[in-house]
């Protein structure tokens, strides 16, 4: 669903992403983590088109990216949710998800002057209740709480129906409680609804507990991949992050 | 569906009633013992010190008429109102002056562009105007029925004026001549080509914004032309930049300066360089004397009994103040020559024949059946910055409107 | 045109133009400083000059004091009420919503306010001439005409600019400054004073305006409009580049220049559109002005 | 992260119990309005006019400024172009009203896209400062460009014509001036609420955000900048029925400033505070010219007033007032 071709990013003379290649399975949760700096964010905004790379090739969805623009993958059906939250916050949590849905309401006229266009409002609806938003659908968003907030970027960005769902950090900030939920969702996503999901994330023990692949990422460069248990196992990965702690420490 | 035909019931009722007011409309703002004028300039902003005394100075000939019992047996009452200066004020001005107010006629309007945006309302509604002291041009040529002005002096009787002055008085040919590019500059500069050109000599025109701070450009330009005799009709303030540049440069040939910009002599001077900027400086002037002279005495006088306590202000009277008295004198003759059966018809015949001495002005005020614009002289005085001389005689505009 | 004539003109042209430059220069300083540290363009720094001046000339005029007292007091003046509009006024509106156009709204409800009240002193019915130090005797450069009072503006303007640049760079109170323009909340954290500094960039503010109209003033006469000349500073400061002061600088001496030799090539009703033509050509060209950083990419 | 809140749910946009509760006073309202020169004299019904031309020129500049969040400040270049358009298709094309109106709003609206594609490359301060300097060089157009636009002599206006009736005051202008202006006001409300209403707030909010949605952020933005220059020439056309002379002395930064605050006075990014400002704002400065002396500084001290203490506008105000009355 998504390669990434010996992709590099320099920043003057930083090298953000070094030579980095990867490959996201269809129906599979694939976890790309790292420690702080690794260029685990910034390889998502190269493949979201935030950013332009260096060199190297990005395909989704078997298609070359380098010429499309951000707002080209929508369309694409390729979503995706904010590290620091990107939210409309001046406006309603109803209208957030409304304009995630901005490409399928784009049909005749009645449809795009619809303040509820019908093709799309069934589904903005359920996805509310599916993120327990129901209730606020009037409230304005940067009223809610943290964990809301972050609950209502992934509803806005499930309302594109993506085929492919990019997310920076889904987990960060939230409670025990609100990453389980988190947790199921996601797993229902992709068994049920069959998304493809990559995600940046620093709770490991998200990661850990639902992904089906893990790329892990220092300096720029891939340190090692496999699946969750054979990562954990990984000296270079023990390395990085114990190295990490030690810093911290 | 609905709309449309509510619409157009509306509108017909709307045309009907306006038919059947006009109907009504006669003797507007006349009682037995009162007539109505609607008066306004000014009297805010940035523009107000060209428009509140002369105003005062209106009213005040309103007053003394009043005291000496009025006109046919009728008291001029007066409704003010403010026009800021600028078109749409000026416009809501009049338009609540003649249809809410419902006066008989109008006597106000300092500003010359705002007061062209409401010509066309005064026609069509039939209403007589007669301006204060803007010079109106857009709004006197060509001449219509209802609207008279040009008190103080037409820009075009100004700029063909000066130039006259130029080419006669110092037999020049080479004029330098910097005006404004907005609606005053236009019709001066007008005026001034036509005389030019009747005189034989050469006009080097620079046009400058009124908000100028730096003229030194122009000037530059100016004095590698080699001009004879420098006219400036600017306002104030860019005229005196000028008169300095015009020193600092080397030019020691002859200013002269129009009317627009000698509101306040001496502190042209302190502005213009002091006593030696001012050493072949000559100003234009539309009184009928000398500023200060005794024969305007009268004329502060009144205006000091009037309003004693504005007079005892720094600054009052307003320079212009005198221009307000020949306007109010030309409204209440052509009532007086209206008759006892006032109708705007006779009013405005009577203005059209109107010819006298103010005592205020230089020339006489003098309309005509093709002349709108009361005044058209101009005389000119040396001034050094102390001292003022007159120069005999009195120059004339030569351009008339075709 | 022959050859000798456009020579003069364009030693004329760069010669007046480097004097009002300067003038338009310490201006658009003055603007800079606000916006990069507070992010308003403080739409009434026309007014605060045109005040500074109208202060000046009301102690001259009411007072009779004389220059050493009245140049210090309204300096003094200047910088007080700048100081007292941000923290009183402007920290208001920020805390009640902080949107930028509230801000900018602010900044000409200010204008409006200092206009009025400066007419309503009678000063401003005729344009007054502000006493000048030196003498106005021409003095010739290469085959341009200008005055002492000329060589004057320039040289105090670069004394300024340079007493700027030397505050902003190698002070405590100017590296606060520069630390508060490229991040407030790592300002804060390293232990800078936010509202002292900003109360003080806009005083110093204040203070090059004051000093820039009290310049100018005598050359370019005095009425209740002549804060205009913020027009050409705000000119100024866009063609060097918004956020940078010896941009500020550089693009006043340009539009300075500009308008002087357009003024003299061109038309003399074309000089007052320049400045709106440099803009325009500016920011097609080169969106962030010619010193200008290049503006940051927002991290998400 | 911020402790957990109780969500007040604050809500965004009225109840329909509440816009019903609106409906009956803008129905009574409306007809109020149609009934003005019926019981009013012309000077009311002009200055009626003149707060419905002040209505479309704020309905306009808060699609840019409110709805969109890009700050342009070239609305009254864009409502000259809108009356000298007009003005000429009369005089010189001899089109009738709508003609005209069109005309106004249709050439004001191309060039809003050519500028808009060019300055829309700046943001912020910078798009503001473009738009300033382009309409200052309009300004400058207009007064010099005198074949066309009569130049400093201003340009006479001849009286338009509505099925071949000419509109010769207040009192006839004015029905067209209300249905035109009380149409675009529908407009308005229908823009906002459409798919391209959410466009402009979500350009607004997160331009980043935005992208991701599928939104082409770009695209958005001129279309908010052409759309605001329609409304403005529209405007311009509305004057040109009522008015007979246009200088361009009234079409300087001046008036931008004047719409600005009547836009934020009443409350940015809302259509009805857009209205709001447009009235209130308009009736006080009609009112403000009893009182000469302290005008100016009035003007400001309310400018400054209410940034600090109605920041957000009249219409939230209002709309929290009406909101409280109905829970009585």
């Amino acid at each position: 669903m998504i390669e990434v071709e010996n992709l590099t990013l320099r920043f003057g003379g930083l090298v953000a992403v070094n030579d980095l290649s990867l490959v996201v399975r269809p129906r599979t949760i694939h976890a790309l983590i790292g420690p702080n700096g690794a260029g685990k964010s910034t390889t998502f905004n190269c493949i979201s088109r935030l950013y332009r790379p260096t060199s190297g090739r990005i395909r989704v969805l078997g298609r070359d990216v380098s010429g499309l623009r951000p707002q080209d993958l929508a369309p694409l059906g390729v979503a995706r949710t904010f590290q620091n939250l990107e939210l409309f916050g001046g406006l309603s949590v109803l209208e957030n998800v409304l304009i995630g849905a901005h490409v399928h309401c784009g049909g005749g006229l009645r449809e795009r002057l619809a303040a509820r266009p019908p093709a799309v409002i069934g589904h903005v609806e359920h996805l509310l209740e599916r993120v327990g938003l129901a209730e606020f659908r009037h409230a304005q968003a940067s009223a809610l709480d943290f964990g809301r907030q972050k609950m209502l970027e992934l509803a806005r960005a499930l309302a594109i129906r993506p085929r492919i769902l990019l997310l920076d950090e889904p987990a960060a900030g939230l409670r025990n409680r609100e990453i389980g939920a988190l947790d199921r969702l996601l797993n229902e996503l992709v068994e049920r609804d069959g998304l493809t999901v990559l995600l940046v994330e620093h709770v490991m023990q998200l990661v850990m507990a639902i992904s089906h692949r893990v790329t892990v990422m220092n300096f720029g460069a891939r340190i090692a991949e496999g699946t969750p248990a054979e990562v954990r196992r990984d000296p270079l990965v023990v390395e990085a992050y114990l190295g990490q702690e030690a810093a911290h420490a | 569906m609905g709309m449309r035909s509510v619409r157009a019931a509306l509108l017909g009722g709307v045309l009907a009633m306006a038919g059947g007011l006009t109907a009504l409309a006669q003797e507007v703002g006349v009682t037995p013992d009162r007539v109505r004028i609607g008066m306004f300039a000014p009297l805010s902003g940035p523009s107000a010190a060209y428009g509140q005394d002369v105003l005062n100075a209106a009213r005040m000939w309103f007053d003394k008429i009043n005291r000496e019992g009025g006109i046919h047996g009728r008291q001029i009452e007066a409704v003010v109102e403010d026009d800021r200066c600028n078109a749409n004020d000026l416009v809501a001005a009049v338009k609540k002056l003649v249809e809410q107010s419902n006066v008989f006629a109008l006597n106000g309007g300092s500003c010359s562009a705002a007061v062209v945006a409401a010509s066309d309302y005064v026609v069509r509604n039939r209403v007589p105007l007669v301006m204060l002291n803007a010079s109106g041009d857009g709004a006197l040529f060509p001449p219509n029925d209802y609207i008279y002005g040009a008190f103080s002096i037409s820009q075009h009787a100004a700029g063909g004026s000066a130039v006259e002055f130029a080419a006669r008085h110092f037999n020049a040919r080479r004029i330098a001549y910097v005006n404004h590019d907005d609606a005053y500059g236009a019709w001066n500069l007008n005026a001034a080509k036509f005389q030019a050109e009747r005189r034989g000599a050469g006009l080097n025109v620079q046009s400058i914004s009124p908000n100028i701070t730096d003229v030194t450009a122009p000037m530059v330009r100016l004095r590698a032309a080699n001009p004879e005799v420098l006219v400036i009709m600017t306002y104030a303030r860019p005229a005196a930049l000028i008169i300095r540049k015009a020193m600092e440069l080397g030019y020691r040939g002859p200013i002269v300066v129009a009317v627009n910009a000698t509101a306040d002599l001496r502190q042209m001077v302190a502005n213009g360089g002091g006593p030696e900027a001012f050493r072949n400086v000559y100003i234009q002037e539309v009184l009928a004397d000398l500023p200060g002279s005794a024969r305007l005495q009268w004329v502060y006088d009144m205006y000091r009994q009037a309003y004693p306590q504005l007079a005892s202000q720094e600054g009052r009277p307003q320079v212009y103040m005198p221009y307000g008295l020949p306007s109010a004198m030309s409204v209440t003759r052509a009532l007086e020559a209206a008759g006892p059966e006032l109708t705007r018809e006779k009013f405005l015949a009577a203005l059209q024949g109107l010819d006298f001495d103010s005592g205020v002005m230089a020339g006489p005020i003098r309309f005509g059946p093709r002349n709108r614009a009361a005044q058209q002289a101009a005389i000119y005085i040396k001034y050094d910055g102390a001292t003022m001389e007159r120069v005999p005689g009195s120059f004339a505009s030569d351009w008339r409107f075709e | 045109m022959d050859s000798e004539v456009l020579f003069l003109f364009l030693q004329q042209g760069i010669a007046s133009g480097i004097v009002s430059g300067s003038v338009y220069a310490l201006l658009a300083l003055a603007i800079v400083m606000i916006f990069k540290t507070s992010e308003v363009p403080n739409f009434a720094q026309g007014e605060v000059f045109m005040v500074a001046a109208y202060a000046a000339l009301f102690l001259i005029v009411f007072y009779g004091l004389p220059m050493w007292v009245v140049i210090p007091a309204a300096l003094l003046f200047t910088v007080a009420g700048m100081m007292l509009f941000e923290a009183g006024i402007l920290r208001r509106v920020k805390k009640a919503l902080g949107e930028p156009v509230n801000l900018v709204i602010a900044t000409l409800g200010l204008s409006f306010l200092l206009r009025g009240l400066v007419r309503q002193t009678g000063l401003g019915d005729t344009p007054r001439s502000f006493p000048s130090l030196v003498s106005t005797d021409p003095v010739q450069i290469g085959q341009a005409m200008l005055t002492r009072l000329d060589l004057a503006i320039v040289g105090t303007a670069v004394a300024v600019m340079a007493a700027v640049f030397l505050l902003f760079n190698f002070t405590r109170a100017g590296r606060a400054m520069r630390a508060l323009g490229m991040n407030p909340k790592a300002a804060a954290l390293v232990g800078i004073d936010i509202r002292r500094t900003h109360a003080f960039v806009w005083g110093l503010s204040g203070l090059v305006s004051a000093i820039s109209a009290l310049l100018i003033a005598p050359k370019i006469l005095m009425t209740p409009e002549m804060g205009h000349v913020a027009i050409l500073a705000f000119a100024a400061a866009i063609v060097g580049g918004f956020n940078s002061l010896p941009g500020a600088v550089l693009g006043g001496f340009i539009i300075g220049i500009a308008e002087n030799l357009v003024g003299l090539f061109v038309s003399a009703s074309a000089i007052v559109v320049t400045p709106f033509l440099a803009i325009m050509a500016v920011l097609v060209l080169r969106p962030q002005g010619l010193l200008g950083g290049r503006p940051q990419m927002r991290k998400v | 992260m911020p402790p957990q809140q109780a969500v007040a749910a604050l809500p965004a946009r009225a109840s329909s119990n509440l816009r019903l509760g609106l409906l009956v006073p803008a129905v009574a309202a409306v007809v109020a309005l149609a009934l003005l020169p019926v019981f009013t004299s012309g000077y009311v019904v002009y200055v009626a006019n003149v707060l419905l031309v002040y209505v479309v020129l704020s309905l306009g500049l808060n699609l840019v400024i409110g709805e969109a969040g890009q700050f342009s400040l070239s609305h009254a270049a864009f409502y000259g172009i809108g009356i000298y358009a007009a003005a000429l298709g009369n005089k010189l094309l001899g089109l009738p009203l709508v003609g005209c109106l069109l005309l106004a709003g249709v050439v004001a609206a191309l060039l809003g896209g050519v500028i808009g594609t060019i300055a829309l490359r700046m943001r912020d301060i910078y798009l503001a400062l473009t738009t300033f300097a382009f309409g200052e060089a309009m300004q400058w157009l207009f007064l010099n460009w005198e074949p066309v636009t009569g130049g400093p002599n201003g340009l006479r206006i001849p009286p338009s014509s509505l099925f071949g009736v000419e509109i010769l005051n207040d009192k006839q202008a004015y029905p067209v001036v209300l249905g035109v202006a009380l149409l675009m006001l529908g407009a308005t409300v229908v823009i906002s609420r459409s798919r391209l209403g959410r466009a402009f707030r979500a350009v607004r909010e997160s331009d980043v955000a935005a992208m991701a949605m599928g939104i082409p952020v770009r695209r958005v933005k001129i279309m908010a900048f052409l759309l605001s220059a329609f409304y403005a020439g529209v405007a311009g056309g509305l004057f040109a029925t009522f008015s007979t002379y246009i200088h361009p002395e009234s079409l300087g930064f001046q008036t931008t400033m004047t719409v600005l605050t009547m836009v934020v006075v009443g409350g940015l990014g809302s259509t009805g505070g857009a209205l709001l400002g447009a009235v209130v704002f308009g009736l006080i400065s009609e009112l403000l010219r009893q009182a000469p002396a302290v005008q100016e500084m009035t003007y400001g001290l309310i400018l400054i007033l209410f940034m600090m203490f109605v920041p957000r506008g009249l219409a939230p105000a209002v709309s929290r007032w009406v909101r409280g009355r109905g829970h009585v």
